[in-house]
């Protein structure tokens, strides 16, 4: 019964992915072969801080990537197995549901981001670039801004703006507002030092924390941006 | 986030069943489960479990914090203490989804469910007051908030669009007293 | 072919492919689906539901599926037609059929390819399923054999006279014999589609498949209960064939499910099989309401003469219930007086009725017999509302009764208060009526009553209405003067225009004689198979045996008078 | 300043449409947008040539024309302001249009829009296809999985008619009006959005 299902296929699946993974992880630095797992819980920290996070976040479409192919070839391996109502296939679909949906809703909630704002964040892109930081959006995201703003200024060209006097060509930006914005964290690492937080009171002042490890804060977002882009603090 | 994002990830806790097949190991993306063993406690995540118990291939073992007892002792030391008591890792998502959806496997799934519910009242209450406390602080921007469980953040959001209001109302503030000086 | 290990060659084998489950619109059909539908929720199967009302939209069902291999389960609908013969069946589909409906036709039983009826290991042997050599012919090869024997051996020189002399007595005993067989099967087919009777509930005979899933729940069992509580009152089994099958096949279930067995939590799905009394709908009525327009209390009382109410009042005193008591509302009488009162009433009415009750929680109690009752009433009629949506209706009333307060309140005070008592109340209104203006005529063969009132869809295409009216009116008729328990009684109604009813039909069943000694726990009855001879040869009719049930047909109002004369010369002969 | 008031009316009319009918896309009101066009290039007009005339009209003093001249510029604003917000808005819910019902709007939605919206329509859907394609082997679908999965499989009704529906691993399936089906949730997520099914409760 069990012959035309190959668990040694999914595990072929899931380890060539763990080498795609490996090379990843070279290009970047001296990391560990990152096992299948791994990858698995870094897309869910980057989809909670995706979803918590007031402005769009550099992508981490690497370990996105890696975990789209594993769907694709479990979902390979499983339309191979005739008898579709084995246990072992449900518990496998089931997982690949809630890594699809992981996925998925990670790129639907950056989408929606780059909709919203998609003059800003192409700015932003560029800008980190030429700082040489690493980049916010991943190729294909770039791909669609560019596309979707150009439908959008053409959509406002031929609605509005091309029949109103030069000066007032312009397309409205929406505001950027993440600098305001206060999200909750929890610290990861060891604690997280000299945070300088704005003074109320005072807008030339400061009041510098520090963040204790494991410990969870109602905190302005700016100040902390480069602490969660390095991984030290993860949003809820 | 919302609460069904919070459920979603709630899933991958593990938690004890005792099968009611025997099967091999199983090698998932997320770890490998298994091997299974009629009547032989085992432990896989949440929604593994859900999903066993749906065929009818297990039973849930109610958490031991999910015991009357236990849920007693954590309604005392959160009435002691002033802040919020560690709880373990997703304690009302859990708990809820074993009340709605494995409700005749946990042991006095009533009461249970009215002890979590007091629970999550008590704390509530004092989230509000240390946020009502917090927001109407004068130069302070920030509150240490440990041990709030995700759910919690979840219901206690709103409190980000008063902090951004709090935030712009400020620097308009500063705006203009900049542009006065 | 008949199939009897339902794991192995039924459920192990549908659960590979896509399902199609056709289903009858009546509460066992319902239960069954509801069962079955959980087990392949499980096992992570995809189906596909159709309620049906008949042949007709049964075989749309089909037809529209004509391209497609699937395995295809028909849940009480057409096991006594040759399936294959009068169905659109799909040819690369299996036909898996779950029927209560007997007799099995014989074409379905023989059909080793395509067709696969679930029967009981138990029942098999009482089916009395002809040989399959008495009833269908052997290939006719033989014969062309033999014309060639005769060719060559007729080449052949000498003897040759002697053999023609020879081939010509053979062939004439081949006829002889042929004719005799003819004969001999006609004589056994004719015994063996005399009767038409129901067998085991099918939401009952799944439940055991579920147990032998290790899948059986409270909540499948509650199911299982409906099925063969409305089996009973829809009055397809006597009550001796519903206790049967309650003390045998239900029992297991009772003793694993009962509330005696339960673990200390208050909100666990329990239910409990225990005595009841045979009065519909009255722990949701007044005790008064309930008796009135029960049969037992109605027949016995006359409560349609003008000394009706007085009879009702001396009953009551005689049996030491204040009137008080009956006309409050039945749930705030005190429990011990509660007790008092079935007490009373159980000896008083004498049938000897258990039935199932679910318990959960702090819910009202509700009985298994009320809630088919209801279902029954919503999902059988009326036809022009579209026949998923009666499904789904009825379904949200079995479920209503065990998922908590709430959904109780809602959902049932609707279908017992607005749908159900009205129906009870128009069942004895009509049965009174009958009665009073002598409406019921002997035609000899059969008593018949032949309505001119136009009644509401809503009842007047429910099968449920029609056999609890019919087998109301036979007995108050019975009553009201000696001698008239020997005959059926044919009954018809006059159909409301509708989508899909024309103008000027009417609907027609029959129930056997009251006196009729009953065999096997069933109600075999000849009625349906009187029906069919007596439509048999009559093209210039207009009738319609659309429905699974032949005992319940429809036809022009103006065929009516030719129909009935039919019948009269064909019960007659039946000795009956 | 009454006059002003009421050069916005049609701006703000334009703006309420939408705030009055927040679920839907009304149809597109060309008129009422003309007419703010209009208004916006007289106002700018008159601004112009009091610019380039200063003494033009010598019965109003230089201070009343400057007063004159921006409040004119206030109008102008307001009015570019509700029109650009009204093309952005429907712009939201012709986005959200794709995710409901793909790449093809039903003929009802579709008359509602504006040619360059219809334009506007084709433009996303078609950067949206091409970044689904842009990933994996066989691309990704975004409009699936659109919820935290609890099940596998979901029971729908059929609420028109629809004919074959092959789901995701080959198995086709008649979709009748009127039948009930137990498909996975996945395959048919786009079908419930577009209500071609509902979801059934078991």
């Amino acid at each position: 019964m069990d012959d035309s299902f190959q668990p040694d296929a999914l595990l072929n699946a899931a380890s060539s992915s763990g080498e795609a993974a490996e090379e990843i992880g070279n290009e970047e630095e001296d990391e560990e072969l990152i096992t299948p797992a791994e990858v698995l819980l870094k897309m869910k920290r980057a989809w909670q801080n995706e979803a918590a996070a007031p402005c769009i976040l550099p992508h981490q479409y690497e370990i996105l990537e890696i975990l789209v192919d594993q769907i694709d070839g479990m979902d390979e391996n499983l339309a191979r197995v005739k008898d579709k109502t084995q246990l072992k296939v449900s518990i496998h679909r089931a997982e690949l549901q809630r890594i699809n949906y992981l996925t998925s809703d990670y790129m639907r909630i950056r989408l929606k981001k780059i909709e919203g704002n998609v003059r800003r964040i192409m700015t932003q892109h560029n800008e980190r670039l030429r700082q040489g930081k690493p980049p916010l959006l991943s190729e294909q995201e770039l791909r669609f801004a560019e596309k979707y703003a150009k439908a959008e200024a053409q959509l406002l060209g031929k609605s509005v703006l091309g029949f109103l006097p030069t000066p007032v060509q312009k397309i409205p930006h929406p505001e950027e507002d993440a600098d305001l914005s206060s999200v909750y964290l929890q610290v990861l690492e060891d604690n997280v030092e000299n945070v300088p937080l704005p003074d109320y009171t005072d807008p030339t002042a400061e009041i510098i924390v520090s963040l204790e490890r494991d410990s969870i804060h109602l905190i302005p977002f700016a100040p902390i941006r480069d602490h969660l882009e390095n991984d030290r603090v993860r949003l809820l | 986030m919302d609460a069904e994002k919070c459920e979603f990830l709630a899933g991958d806790e593990s938690i004890e069943i005792i099968p009611k097949l025997n099967a091999d190991e199983i090698h998932l993306i997320s770890a490998d489960v298994g091997p299974f063993e009629a009547g032989v406690g085992t432990r896989v995540p949440l929604w593994l479990a859900l999903l066993l118990r749906k065929k009818h291939y297990c039973t849930i073992v109610t958490p031991n914090w999910l015991s009357p007892d236990e849920l007693r002792r954590y309604l005392v030391a959160e009435t002691e203490n002033a802040g919020l008591t560690e709880l373990p890792n997703y304690f009302f998502e859990i708990a809820h989804i074993l009340v709605r959806e494995a409700h005749e496997d946990l042991l006095e799934s009533d009461l249970v469910k009215t002890l979590v519910q007091d629970l999550w009242d008590r704390r509530e209450a004092k989230l509000r007051t240390s946020i009502v406390k917090f927001l109407s602080q004068k130069n302070v921007s920030h509150a240490r908030l440990d041990y709030v469980q995700p759910t919690e953040v979840v219901a206690a959001r709103p409190t980000l669009a008063a902090c951004k209001q709090i935030a712009r109302l400020v620097a308009n503030i500063h705006d203009s007293q900049q542009s006065q000086t | 072919m008949i199939i009897t290990r339902f794991k192995e060659d039924f459920y192990n084998v549908v659960r590979k492919t896509h399902v199609l489950m056709i289903t009858s619109n009546d509460v066992d059909s319902l239960c069954t689906t509801a069962i079955l539908s959980h087990l392949f929720t499980c096992d992570d199967v995809m189906f596909t539901v159709v309620p049906v009302d008949g042949y007709e939209e049964l075989n749309d069902a089909l037809r529209a599926r004509q391209d497609y291999t699937s395995s295809i389960v028909l849940i009480n609908c057409a096991v006594t037609c040759p399936i294959l013969e009068i169905l659109n069946v799909p040819p690369n589909s299996t036909v898996f059929v779950v029927d209560s409906r007997r007799p099995l036709n014989h074409f379905n039983v023989f059909e080793a390819n395509q067709i696969r009826i679930l029967v009981n290991e138990a029942e098999r042997s009482s089916l009395g399923i002809p040989n399959l050599d008495d009833v269908i012919a052997k290939d006719e090869d033989s014969e062309s054999d033999d014309d060639d024997d005769e060719y060559s051996e007729g080449s052949n020189d000498g003897g040759g006279r002697r053999n023609i002399i020879d081939r010509v007595t053979r062939r004439a005993v081949r006829k002889e014999n042929k004719r005799l067989w003819e004969s001999q099967k006609n004589k056994i087919l004719w015994q063996y589609y005399e009767y038409n009777w129901h067998s085991t509930s099918t939401a009952v005979q799944m439940l055991e498949l579920a147990a032998e899933l290790d899948r059986a729940s409270a909540e499948l069992m509650w199911y299982a209960a409906i099925g063969v509580s409305s089996q009973y009152t829809d009055r397809l089994i006597p009550i001796e064939g519903y206790t049967d099958t309650c003390v045998t096949r239900m029992k297991p279930f009772i003793t694993k499910f009962s509330p005696k067995n339960a673990a200390k939590s208050d909100d666990l799905l329990r239910i409990s099989f225990g005595k009841e009394l045979p009065l519909a709908l009255y722990t949701h009525w007044n005790l008064y309401n309930a008796m009135a327009v029960n049969e037992y209390f109605a027949c016995k009382t006359k409560n349609w003469t003008q000394k009706g109410e007085k009879n009702m009042k001396e009953l009551l005193a005689k049996m030491g219930i204040t009137l008080v008591e009956t006309s409050r509302k039945f749930e705030s009488i005190e429990s011990k007086q509660k007790k008092e009162l079935i007490e009373i009433l159980d000896k008083e009415m004498g049938i000897g009725f258990a039935s199932f009750t679910v318990h959960l929680g702090y819910s009202g109690q509700v009985n298994a017999a009320d809630i088919a009752r209801a279902a029954a009433l919503r999902i059988e009629s009326p036809h022009n509302v579209e026949p998923m949506d009666r499904f789904q209706a009825a379904l949200r009333i079995i479920r209503a009764a065990i998922s908590g307060p709430k959904d109780q309140q809602v959902i049932l005070v609707d279908a017992f208060e607005r749908s159900y008592q009205k129906m009870l109340k128009m069942i004895w209104h009509l049965v009174g009526t009958a009665i009073n203006q002598s409406e019921i005529v002997s035609t000899g063969a059969f008593y018949l009553m032949s309505s001119q009132r136009a009644i509401s869809a809503e009842v007047a295409e429910s099968r449920h209405f029609l056999l609890n009216f019919t087998h109301f009116l036979l007995k108050a008729f019975a009553c009201s003067k000696r001698g008239r328990s020997g005959k059926p009684l044919i009954v018809t109604f006059p159909l409301p225009q509708s989508e899909k009813q024309p103008d000027g039909w009417h609907v027609v069943t029959g129930i056997m004689p009251l006196a009729t000694a009953f065999e096997d726990n069933t109600f075999k009855s000849i009625i349906g198979r009187a029906f069919e001879r007596a439509a048999k040869d009559q093209q210039n009719m207009q009738l319609s045996f659309d429905s699974f049930d032949n005992s319940i047909i429809t036809m022009r109002a103006t065929d009516r008078a030719r129909f009935f004369d039919k019948l009269q010369s064909i019960l007659e002969t039946s000795g009956i | 300043m009454d006059a002003h008031e009421g050069i916005a009316d049609a701006a703000i009319r334009l703006v309420q449409e939408l705030k009055h009918n927040p679920n839907i896309i009304p149809p597109y009101d060309a008129t009422l947008m003309r007419q703010c066009i209009d208004t916006l290039n007289r106002l700018y007009d008159q601004n112009a040539r009091s610019l380039m005339d200063p003494t033009g009209d010598p019965s109003i003093s230089p201070e009343q024309i400057t007063t004159q001249r921006e409040q004119r510029t206030a109008a102008i604003i307001y009015i570019w302001r509700c029109t650009t917000a009204y093309i952005h808005e429907r712009a939201c819910r012709i986005r959200s249009l794709r995710w409901r019902f793909g790449g093809i709007l039903p003929i009802s939605i579709r008359n509602n829009l504006s040619e360059a919206e219809i334009e506007f329509f084709n433009s996303y859907s078609s950067a949206l296809a091409d970044f689904q394609s842009s990933l994996g082997e066989s691309g990704v679908n975004l409009m699936a999985n659109t919820e935290p999965p609890k099940h596998l499989f979901v029971q729908v009704r059929v609420k028109e008619d629809y004919g074959e529906f092959e789901t995701n691993d080959g198995n086709v399936v008649i979709l009748n009006k009127n039948s009930l089906h137990s498909l996975p949730r996945q395959d048919c997520e786009m079908l419930i959005r577009r209500g071609i099914l509902e979801i059934a409760n078991p």
